[in-house]
């Protein structure tokens, strides 16, 4: 760790100044603990998503620990906080993965600019990464394992569920950023491609924290009122969901008239919002706090225990990284050691229970199955599912409503070992094969 | 400001180019740098090995401590306070971005151009400086001043983290530019490079400090101290005041624009958030920390919080905030001056009892 | 030859000529005309601020080499015509030309200092994070362009140039004590002796002797007595005493305009004057 | 509207629907109720244990239909999603508090208590949106079978746009029977747009000028002719529409002097502190977030009465962001006066140990405060504008402390003392003032209205740790491009900002909006560097 080295650098200068000087004795790597790094935003603007995850984590690895630790060896958590500031998650990343103390495995980040700015250093320092959140895709590295939701698992399902139900008009609200800009392009592809004429999409981003809806939902409002069955397809990102469903209630818009189907609320999301008003609306994941499965019912047990809090909820990031850690767990074993390489080649094809009932499998590209499912929001905070996959949805990394996608692949397998493979000029265009 | 602000603390021997603190500083630079060296060079085993991860992270802290001086030389020197400074390193950021990741593949339209080198080494100090002259032209020709001009430079890097964030720039939007493989044909991911990079910034530090030190020490130096004290008097001897700042102002954002440029490669990523106001606000915070007004106190700010920042985030994520942010109490009512102004207070009562 | 075309031919020698100055390649510094008369010349000058008429249709000349000395109660627009001159404030109406060539409300506060116009303010107003020489350094005439300034260096005749000014202003002693630490007095004498680095043509001073001893004050007097003749210096004072003891010529402003103007006799025997200063008094009481 | 589109289920639901308004209407249908035996009630709910949601919505037919004494509470309990089956066993239960691990429940039938259940052991039963709209439409034909006002309204105004050829006669009867006029209106105009739509032109006048939305879908095919009659309909439209844009231009007005508010709010506690005391207050935005935090403790306090307890919070906030505004200026900026610049490194500190504290004490996440009634909803003054409760409230909110702000400063001893020390603080002093306790008093006065504005905040956006740094720039901007020091350049700052981004929006979108804003308020200030309301005249 870089505090030890720096500790150590001042140290070093005081020799070369001809003054005191003391050093530290090397821990060898294979014995004591199992590092587990942590890199999860306390403070900041992301803390608010974030704090949980790093407690779900010490609560995982406390349970490993009582149930006798990995490989014999105890697991050590390795806690820091990035402050929601992207360049000092890549700074801790490399303090993590460097040193005598290198963790073994890191499970952290949340929004695509953070986890991208772990990216190279991952890659660079050969580290593992789960990151638990749904994300645009448009991306594969050796070194990440994406457990939380590509588009084709969230986004697109969630379309056709309410194209089932009657919807023609498309409203396409999100936060000015990433995610919501790729996923917006993937749904507007997809829209036209199932005959939604240009007229009957409206998209509209805003700056994050936003909170002067009026305009927007009136806008909105407007849109609905034409005679057609009217959705909202909701990327809004965090803060700025509370006044944006508060002002929808106010304008008198419910569920019933236009539906606003979110991907980025869930239940932490609602634990700050009085929900009444917002029955019926409705939220696409891989995993409610609300389904019906004893794994999850021992899940929300241990994490309410956990917390002490019995108003403590659970949610799918939460879910993500029970899968991804669980994932992790059971490659170390089969692989026999800790050893980056030997774990990224057992991973792929790990299959672990996942906590709707069914299973969940490391895919090649380093995307896992889940299912999907579609929740109402209910009046206690909770969702109801009122639509699920039948079977587990593979995660694509590579969209294939986007053109510029659509021939990519991504196979971290031997031989092909590419992350950006395009199947039409059988070529790599990213990753260790592509020289 | 005005001069009741502390007029005794103004370093005596600032006439001379080479006075005791410059040459102190400039050592304790060399010798730091070539320390950190030596001691990454030596075996991994070693004790006093220096793992280059650390070395990463001192670049990146050099990189800092260039910000800090831009900032010091107009905040400290000229009184102009840019609450938006963050604006022009991140502007030198994308510039060397761009080029960055023209190095793995072509990028389109204009951005073209930033695949060759010299292009993107005079765009990485001929951004930040148009932008700082055209605004500065015009806020300093109208005489905007003091909180009024603190703001609108917040205004200005806020409007600019908005633009950036939208995918239309072509900038990568809120993700912004990252994925860098090569500098100038080297893997930046090489130990070499780590160290290449740590020593650039390093020699930027030491030539920036000593530009910043020429500049200070010059007449316009003293009358940019001047202007910071009793603007209109300068304006009365026929000193064309908006001229000074525009100078300065467009030199500080160039070299900010320098220290952005430095730190995307070692740190892999530059995005919208280094538009963002509170970060411009830190840099100030660093400065003042650090003691304003003296050249080496930016640096030392800089360094001091950075690296506190590094260690405390690490050791006790829960409660660094608290730690943090009571040093900066502490400091403005225990050290008016900063640290520097603790520095010099001690050198006096030694050369007193001495 | 034809006369015209070899008057053009000499024009375009004339524009051609290798060592030809353009005009807006011409030094801001140019000579003043003072060949048709007066120095400094105010006509038909009115400014308003908020509806309050600070400056009234004031008319006013100073003639080369001329004390002048202005006098008038509080609010009588003084300070405001130095703004005006100085081109701190623009004039509403009315026009101020400084010789018969420059007229001042084309320039601003730096093309006019250039010109020759010094200004003392009311509160002494030095650079108080500098040294005394450095002020004096500062004020010295010479170029005032960014890259001359960053490159200038101080040379012998600069030097000499201090040393005469602090030997002038009796601040020899203090020359490397910082302005701030100054006392009230020598801060007043500092900033005279800035204005003398100008080289101006013109000097304004605003209340020289406020807060200055008896001493310090005939000291100020025999100065600017002094200085009158080689430069124009136009006091404005409250100090009655003060200005018997140097004016020659007294103009007293009231409500932004001309009240009267002679010497110091007949200016106080004026029953106007005494009108508005007695008035003036009981208003204020 | 295309019946061939909908899917079976909802053309069902649409005609149960559609009878059952015509039902309330007409003020048929009192069912008598009578007891059912166990197992009747047994296979009543058995038939709702499907993963079928169109099967369910049958199955809560049935029960409507039913003599089931209980069947009000079954279907309460199912529309609140409390109504469930054993998960290992065949006994319904009805959940009477869901909150928390353990849940107490009664039987569903017996209503015998039944102790309490877990998810793990009872499993309830699911709706969905359409289920919810119909589940809510048998219920009120349930409770109003003979019908009220309200209902008959409610009734009447789902029958625009819905009268086809088969029911206008039974509509025509309704109306006939009709006493009310307000339904009366509503069925007239039902009627009148069936008879558009057969081509009858006078009914066509009667519509003129109506702003409902849905009159102007049901009149836009028949305006896409190009008879006699469709002409006509373009005129009445385009009435329509020029009516419509007015009253959309009054509602962006509105939009804007909201979101001004907000910002009038946030920023005039800084008007304060930095105008009058140039004191350069990082932690404003934090001692925002304690008014809204004080806000959500009185909430927690008296659980229930959120109109008791946010009246209490005006009060509350005030005084607790005013208590640490006081403690603040007592311990830190005291020792800083003169150094406002170095104000600016000790509050950003404060600003960051505040923000940490809240997370500490409090958690990261977000707080959940509810309004009271009277701020939700919205006041609908016609079809086409309608000012929403809360946004209305904390507009007149904002207007109420700027003016008592102005009183305050105009009026009062306190006032005229700052105005003293903000001008000249030695003379104040020579005059008596004790300028350290006027300083002290500022501070804590704009540390309340910090607070206050909190309180507001508290109705419209997220409570957490984060709330006050989003509002820390704008305030600054705010305060700035009002003139530093001038409470109405504050006033008419905040107030424009506000209008101008609402007017933009629509056309260039939030984001280049709020760019557009910022570029302006720069280019503005070059124009006046001391902002709006600048102090002119002589500066020496």
């Amino acid at each position: 760790m870089t505090t030890t080295s720096l500790r150590r650098l001042i140290a070093g200068s005081s020799i070369a100044l001809g003054l005191s000087a003391f050093g530290g004795a090397a821990v060898a790597q294979d014995e004591g603990p199992i590092r587990v790094g942590i890199l999860h935003s306390l403070s900041g603007t992301m803390a608010i998503s974030e704090s949980t995850l790093k407690d779900e984590m010490l609560m995982l690895i406390e349970q490993q620990n009582e149930a006798g630790g990995l490989l014999g060896r105890q697991l050590e958590p390795m806690v820091m906080d990035p402050n929601s500031d992207w360049s000092l998650y890549a700074e801790q990343a490399r303090d993590m993965l460097t040193g005598d103390d290198r963790v073994d495995v890191i499970f952290g980040n949340w929004t695509s600019a953070s986890r991208k700015a772990v990216l190279p250093v991952v890659e660079e320092l050969n580290g593992l990464l789960f990151y638990p959140v749904q994300y645009e895709g448009e991306e594969s590295s050796e070194n990440i394992f994406y457990t939380g939701a590509a588009p084709n698992q969230q986004a697109i399902p969630a379309v056709d569920y309410l194209m089932s139900q009657g919807v023609e008009r498309w409203a396409l609200l999100g936060t000015d950023y990433v995610y919501p800009r790729t996923t917006n392009k993937i749904l507007e592809a997809y829209l036209k491609d199932h005959g939604v004429s240009d007229d009957d999409i409206m998209i509209n981003y805003t700056p994050f924290g936003f909170s002067d809806w009026q305009s927007i939902v009136s806008e909105v409002s407007d849109f609905g009122s034409q005679g057609k069955k009217t959705a909202v397809v909701s990327t809004i990102n965090g803060d700025a969901n509370v006044p944006f469903y508060n002002e929808l209630s106010n304008q008198g818009i419910s569920a019933s008239d236009i539906p606003v189907v979110a991907f980025s609320v869930g239940e932490q999301e609602l634990s700050g919002i009085d929900t009444a008003p917002l029955v019926g609306h409705m939220a696409a994941w891989n995993y409610f706090m609300s389904v019906d499965s004893d794994a999850n019912y021992d899940f929300i047990d241990n994490w309410l225990d956990f917390t002490g809090n019995d108003d403590a909820v659970t949610n799918d990031p939460m879910e993500a990284h029970y899968i991804g850690f669980n994932m992790w767990l059971q490659a170390v074993e089969s692989a026999g050691t800790t050893d980056v390489d030997a774990v990224k080649d057992a991973i792929i094809g790990v299959t672990v229970p996942n906590l709707s009932g069914g299973a969940s499998t490391m895919m090649p590209n380093h995307h896992i199955t889940k299912p999907v499912m579609i929740g109402e929001i209910q009046d206690d905070g909770q969702f109801s599912v009122v639509w699920q996959s039948p079977s587990a949805v593979a995660g694509d990394a590579w969209s294939d409503y986007l053109p510029e996608s659509a021939n990519l692949i991504s196979d971290w397998r031997a031989p092909l070992r590419c992350g950006k493979f395009n199947v039409e000029s059988m070529t790599c265009e990213d990753g260790p094969g592509a020289e | 400001m005005t001069a009741s602000d502390n007029p005794q603390a103004i370093d005596r021997s600032r006439q001379a180019f080479l006075s005791r603190s410059t040459l102190l500083t400039s050592v304790v630079l060399i010798v730091g740098m070539l320390g950190v060296l030596v001691l990454n060079a030596l075996p991994d085993g070693n004790p006093l090995h220096v793992s280059s991860a650390t070395v990463a992270l001192l670049g990146k802290y050099f990189t800092y401590m260039l910000l800090a001086l831009a900032v010091d030389l107009i905040w400290g020197y000229l009184g102009i306070l840019s609450l938006g400074h963050g604006a022009f390193f991140a502007l030198g950021g994308y510039a060397m971005g761009l080029y960055l990741n023209a190095q793995t593949s072509p990028l389109p339209g204009w951005q073209a151009v930033m695949t060759y080198f010299p292009v993107a080494a005079l765009a990485i100090v001929l951004a930040p400086g148009l932008l700082a002259l055209v605004f500065g032209w015009l806020a300093f020709r109208s005489r905007v001043t003091g909180v009024y001009f603190s703001i609108i430079t917040q205004a200005l890097t806020f409007a600019l983290m908005l633009v950036f964030n939208r995918n239309e720039m072509g900038m990568g939007g809120s993700t912004g530019l990252t994925r860098f493989y090569e500098l100038l044909g080297f893997s930046l991911s090489s130990e070499g490079m780590t160290v290449a990079l740590f020593i650039a910034s390093g020699v930027a530090v030491l030539l920036a400090f000593w530009l910043c030190r020429a500049i200070v020490v010059s007449r316009l130096g003293r009358v940019s101290m001047a202007t910071r004290d009793a603007e209109a008097r300068v304006r009365f001897i026929g000193y064309r005041v908006d001229h000074v700042k525009l100078a300065l102002f467009v030199v500080s954002a160039m070299i900010a624009g320098i220290a952005g440029a430095l730190y995307v490669p070692q740190v892999g990523i530059i995005n919208p958030s280094t538009f963002a106001p509170l970060f411009s606000i830190e840099v100030v915070v660093w400065v003042a920390l650090g003691g304003r007004a003296t050249l080496y106190g930016a640096l030392l700010g800089a360094l001091v919080v950075n690296y506190l920042k590094t260690v405390l985030t690490g050791a006790v994520p829960d409660a660094w905030l608290f730690l943090l942010g009571g040093l900066f109490v502490l400091v403005t009512m225990a050290l008016p001056q900063g640290i520097a102004g603790l520095l010099a207070r001690r050198r006096g009562r030694q050369e007193a009892s001495a | 030859m034809n006369p015209i075309a070899s008057g053009r031919l000499e024009r375009l020698r004339e524009f051609a000529r290798p060592d030809r100055v353009f005009d807006f390649m011409a030094p801001a510094q140019s000579p003043v005309d003072v060949s048709h008369g007066p120095i400094l010349y105010l006509e038909d000058v009115s400014v308003s601020f908020d509806g309050f008429q600070a400056i009234n249709r004031l008319n006013l000349t100073i003639d080369d080499g001329e004390l002048r000395c202005i006098i008038g109660p509080n609010g009588a627009g003084k300070t405001t015509m130095m703004d005006i001159i100085t081109g701190k404030t623009r004039p509403d109406t009315g026009q101020v030309w400084f010789g018969s060539r420059h007229n001042l409300l084309t320039l601003d506060e730096p093309q006019i200092a250039n010109l020759g116009i010094g200004r003392k303010f009311q509160k002494p107003t030095v650079f108080e994070a500098l040294d005394v020489t450095e002020n004096l350094e500062l004020a010295m005439a010479g170029d005032r362009r960014i890259w001359k300034t960053l490159l200038a260096r101080l040379d012998h005749e600069g030097q000499a140039r201090i040393d005469e000014v602090l030997e002038t202003t009796g601040l020899s002693a203090q020359r490397h004590r910082l302005a701030g630490v100054l006392s009230h007095g020598q801060k007043q004498w500092l900033e005279i002796g800035m204005l003398l680095m100008q080289r101006p043509r013109l000097l304004l001073v605003d209340e020289p002797v406020a807060g200055m001893t008896e001493p310090e004050m005939h000291r100020t007097a025999d100065l600017l007595t002094r200085l009158a003749g080689q430069q124009s210096v136009v006091v404005v004072e409250h100090d009655m005493g003060f200005v018997r003891s140097i004016a020659r010529q007294v103009t007293v402003l009231h409500q932004g305009s001309v009240l009267a103007e002679g010497t110091m006799d007949e200016v106080a025997g004026d029953p106007r004057v005494i009108e508005v200063y007695l008035g003036g008094d009981e208003e204020a009481a | 509207m295309t019946d061939n589109r909908l899917s079976a289920g909802q053309r069902l639901a649409r005609l149960l629907t559609l009878s059952l308004l015509l039902c309330l209407l007409s003020a048929w249908g009192t069912s008598a109720v009578a007891a059912v035996s166990e197992s009747q009630a047994r296979t009543l709910l058995d038939a709702l244990d499907t993963g079928n949601f169109q099967a369910k919505g049958e199955a809560a037919q049935a029960i409507a239909d039913s003599d089931a004494e209980q069947k009000m509470r079954w279907l309460q309990a199912l529309l609140d999603g409390r109504l469930g089956k054993e998960r290992r066993g065949d006994r319904f239960y009805i959940i009477t508090d869901d909150s928390g691990r353990e849940w107490p429940i009664i039987d569903a039938i017996s209503y015998e208590d039944a102790g309490t259940g877990t998810r793990r052991t009872v499993d309830a039963f699911r709706i969905n949106n359409d289920l919810r709209t119909q589940l809510q439409g048998i219920m009120a034909s349930l409770s109003l079978a003979s019908g009220d006002e309200a209902s008959r309204l409610q009734a009447a105004d789902r029958l625009l746009g819905e009268v086809s050829s088969d029911n206008v006669e039974t509509v025509r009867r309704t109306l006939a029977d009709e006493e009310s006029p307000a339904v009366r209106e509503r069925l007239e105009m039902a009627l009148a747009l069936h008879a558009v739509a057969q081509g009858d032109a006078e009914a066509l006048e009667t519509l003129r000028g109506n702003l409902d939305t849905r009159v102007r879908n049901a009149l836009t095919p028949i305006a896409a002719g190009d008879d006699a009659l469709a002409e006509q309909t373009r005129a009445v439209l385009d009435g329509i529409e020029n009516k419509r844009a007015w009253y959309s231009r009054a509602q962006t007005l509105f939009f804007g002097l909201s979101a001004g508010s907000i910002l009038v709010l946030a920023a005039i506690g800084l008007a304060i502190t930095f105008g009058v005391m140039g004191v350069i207050n990082m932690a404003h935005g934090e001692l925002i977030m304690i008014g809204a935090y004080t806000t959500w403790l009185i909430q927690q306090a008296l659980p229930g009465q959120p109109g008791l307890a946010l009246a209490l919070a005006i009060p509350g906030g005030f005084l607790v962001a005013g208590a640490f505004g006081v403690v603040i200026e007592r311990t830190v900026i005291r020792f800083l006066k003169g150094r406002p610049l170095e104000t600016l490194l000790a509050t950003f500190g404060l600003s960051l140990m505040l923000q940490q504290l809240v997370r500490t004490v409090f958690s990261p996440l977000n707080r959940r405060v509810s309004s009271p009634d009277w701020l939700q909803g919205s006041w609908q003054i016609n079809e086409a504008l309608s000012l929403t409760l809360n946004r209305f409230g904390v507009l007149l909110f904002c207007l109420a402390v700027f003016a008592a702000l102005w009183a305050l400063m105009r009026f009062t001893r306190l006032g005229l003392e700052v105005r003293a020390v903000t001008q000249n603080r030695a003379m104040a002093r020579a005059m008596g003032i004790r300028a350290t306790r006027v300083d002290m008093l500022t501070f804590g006065l704009g540390a309340g209205v910090a607070g206050l504005a909190g309180v507001a905040l508290s109705q419209l956006t997220n409570v957490g740790p984060n709330l006050g740094q989003g509002y820390i720039v704008d305030s600054f901007l705010v305060v700035v491009f009002g003139g530093v020091g001038n409470l109405w350049g504050t006033l008419v700052a905040g107030m424009s900002l506000g209008v101008i981004n609402q007017v933009l929006q629509p056309w260039v979108g939030a984001v280049l909006a709020k760019v557009f804003v910022l570029v302006g308020v720069i280019l503005f200030i070059q124009k006046r560097p001391q902002g709006i309301f600048a102090p002119k005249g002589r500066t020496s």
